[in-house]
Formats: structure tokens, C-alpha cells, sequence
């Protein structure tokens, strides 16, 4: 499956653009993509934190991801 | 009443203000976030603000209706601006009428506290010589 | 900065708020007193407020300078109006910028508290069959 | 010696006017002014409460008065 996800401040510039894609050969884990991030982009380790979110929701680490499920890479917010 | 809004445009205090007004309201509590001119003595040019929109907008409303269940408040407005901004231009204004005030200061001050911990928005800070996102590393 | 007056004119939002604004101040805090309909369900046609004027303005420079002392904030604005004032008018305003939201939410909610106690201006609610100066008696 | 004696709010309607005027034989305490104020105005004794002012400043009872003083009757406030 495909998988596009979405960057947002400090990740976008890790991530190197507003969206990625990963092609995966399961339906995996937000724990398990998170992983997998980490290894493509180990800048995110360095992070003081960082979420991810589906579909405008912060999920949880046993959740499942599905196809057409709209992914965000949420690091540490600041607005206000 | 709930009001949410991310806008590029410069947000109105009369705006927030006029909205949260009711006839059956006591008191008013409006909070201004403002661009402060530098960060631990250092200068800052400006800001700039990014916002995970859908995201931040559903965020901003589930915080205005869990005050809405918490407290006896009227009206609600959360607005707030993306984009570059300059020193003294507001980043922020949430405004919370209440019948009394007890109600409104509590909301608005739980508001800002929930908007800062949880609400997909971004601030990147632009000095002179680098520019860093605010809290993004340790 | 401190600035206190009593006014029988129109209070106006935009001048607190430009009063306390700072290239220092990274919030400001407002409150908003609003003339309310209603008593305990009867319907209010107007207000009058009255204030002992020299002592009113001191009682209130007094707060603004406890709060000086008592937290990290850069400007105070304490308006408040006299006379006649119909529902959803303003008779009071107070504004407090700080860098950090903590002291301004803090001192505007000490100062609008320390007001209704300790400042000499009293309040009429005049209704469609009486009147009554509010908190008069037991 | 005159004492003139401001009045606000409610107390304005009690003593049936802004200020009065007590001639009395000697040098009062605020006790003792309010003692006198009660006695011509017993409707004072039914406010929630109220107190004096000597010159701007909310007074004690066992302040003395003086000729000049401005005195203000303070019913409680209710301003904001």
C-alpha cells in the first residue's frame, strides 16, 4: 500500500518537503510507521517530541493505518 | 456560541469582542497573544506561523466545546493568524463571555493553555543571523 | 505604565488595548464589565453608576501599583464609567499586558476582584417598577 | 466644631442629600462620628454595611477628625 504523509513546520524541513510517500507491503501500526520514520529520517529522534496524527485526529500507538487515511507528522506545537 | 477561525489577514479585537457581546452577558475575558520583539535578548525580525489547518480548526472547536460542558460560558471565540508577522502584531485572540466573570477568566485562561499544548500550529522564530521552531528540539 | 480614569463617556476597547500594548509584552489580558439585562429574572432598563470621583481614582491607582509590585506585568489600564448606561454597554475595562500570559490572566482578575471590593462607585439597577442601589442591604 | 460629610449611593438618599452638616462640642473619633450618624440616621444601621472616609482613605475607629476633613460616608461598593 501507499501511504502519503503530511509534514508540518520543523518535520517538513526533516521530511525535506510538505508531503512523503511510503510504500509499504502491510497495513501497519502508527507505532510501526513511526519506526519506520525514524529510520528514514533519523532527524526525528532528535525532536523534542513528536505525534502522529490521522485523519485530523492525534492517534495512538496500536491504531492501524488504512489507505486512504490522510497521515501528519506532528512535532512539537507552538502556536498562540 | 462558538467562533473559530485561522486567518492570514491581521485578526480585530472589536471583531472577537463584538461577537462574544450578549445582553445576557456579565463579564468578557479576552486573552491577546502578541509578537514580542526577542526571545532570550536575542532580536527577533519576525515570525512566522503554519497551521495544520483541518486539524488545528477540529482542535480549536473541541477545545471551545469542552468549555462549553465545563463552565457556564455564552459565547466563545478562538481566532487565530497564520503567516509573517511583525513585532506587536497578534498571533492570537480568544474571547469568553460569561453571565459572571468567575466563568469567563477561567475558560479563556484553560482555553490558551489548551490551544498552546494541543492545537497543530507552529511558530518559527527569525533572528538577524538563523531562525529556529519554537520548541521543536530539547 | 499605569493609567486610571473615570469617565462618563463611551469606554473604548481599542484604546485599552493600545495603552498596554508592548514590543515587550508577549500577552495581554482584558476584561470587560457589560451591563447585563437581567437581575435574578427581572429586566433591567438601565444602569447608574456613581462614583466618590477622588477617592475612586486612588483606591484604583492603588491596585494597579499592588500589582506592580506583586507580579512581573508591564502596563495596567483600569477604566471605568459613570453616568447612565444601558444593556450591553461597558462600565468597565481592565487591561494588562506582561511577557508571559500567567501575570497578565493573574493581575487583571486580582484587579477587577480588588475593584468590586475596595473602590468607592456604586451601581443602580433601575427596573420598569423600581429601583435599587445594588448590595445595599443584606 | 463643623464637620461636612459627603454622601454616595444609598447614604445619599438616607441622609436626603450629597453632603451633611454636624456641629458638634468636641474633637470626634470616627467611632464616635458614627455613633452620631446612626442616631440621626437610624437607616444606616440597616446597609449591609458601611464604612467612613477621611480624606480619600477609608478611615479606623479610633482615627481622630479634624476641622478641614473631607468625610465620606461609603456604603458598600458595587462598581465593575
Amino acid at each position: 500500500m501507499t501511504l502519503r504523509i503530511l509534514a508540518f513546520g520543523v518535520a517538513k524541513e526533516i521530511v525535506g518537503g510538505r508531503s512523503v510517500t511510503l510504500e509499504l507491503n502491510e497495513t501497519p501500526t502508527i507505532a510501526a510507521l513511526s519506526d519506520m520514520l525514524q529510520i528514514r529520517y533519523p532527524q526525528l529522534k532528535a525532536l523534542a517530541s513528536y505525534r502522529l496524527a490521522v485523519n485530523n485526529e492525534f492517534a495512538s500507538a496500536t491504531d492501524v493505518l488504512h489507505e486512504k487515511d490522510e497521515i501528519a507528522i506532528i512535532p512539537p506545537v507552538s502556536g498562540g | 456560541m462558538i467562533d473559530i477561525k485561522i486567518d492570514t489577514e491581521p485578526l480585530s479585537l472589536q471583531t472577537c469582542f463584538d461577537k462574544v457581546m450578549s445582553p445576557v452577558a456579565g463579564g468578557i475575558d479576552v486573552f491577546i497573544g502578541t509578537v514580542r520583539n526577542s526571545t532570550k535578548g536575542k532580536k527577533v525580525v519576525h515570525l512566522e506561523f503554519e497551521a495544520y489547518e483541518t486539524m488545528a480548526l477540529q482542535e480549536m472547536r473541541k477545545i471551545a466545546e469542552n468549555i462549553i460542558e465545563k463552565w457556564p460560558v455564552h459565547h466563545i471565540v478562538i481566532h487565530h493568524r497564520v503567516g509573517v508577522l511583525k513585532t506587536g502584531e497578534i498571533p492570537v485572540i480568544i474571547a469568553v463571555s460569561a453571565a459572571h466573570r468567575d466563568a469567563a477568566f477561567t475558560a479563556c485562561r484553560y482555553a490558551i493553555d489548551t490551544l498552546k499544548q494541543s492545537v497543530p500550529i507552529w511558530k518559527k522564530e527569525v533572528f538577524e543571523d538563523g531562525e529556529v521552531w519554537v520548541a521543536a528540539h530539547p
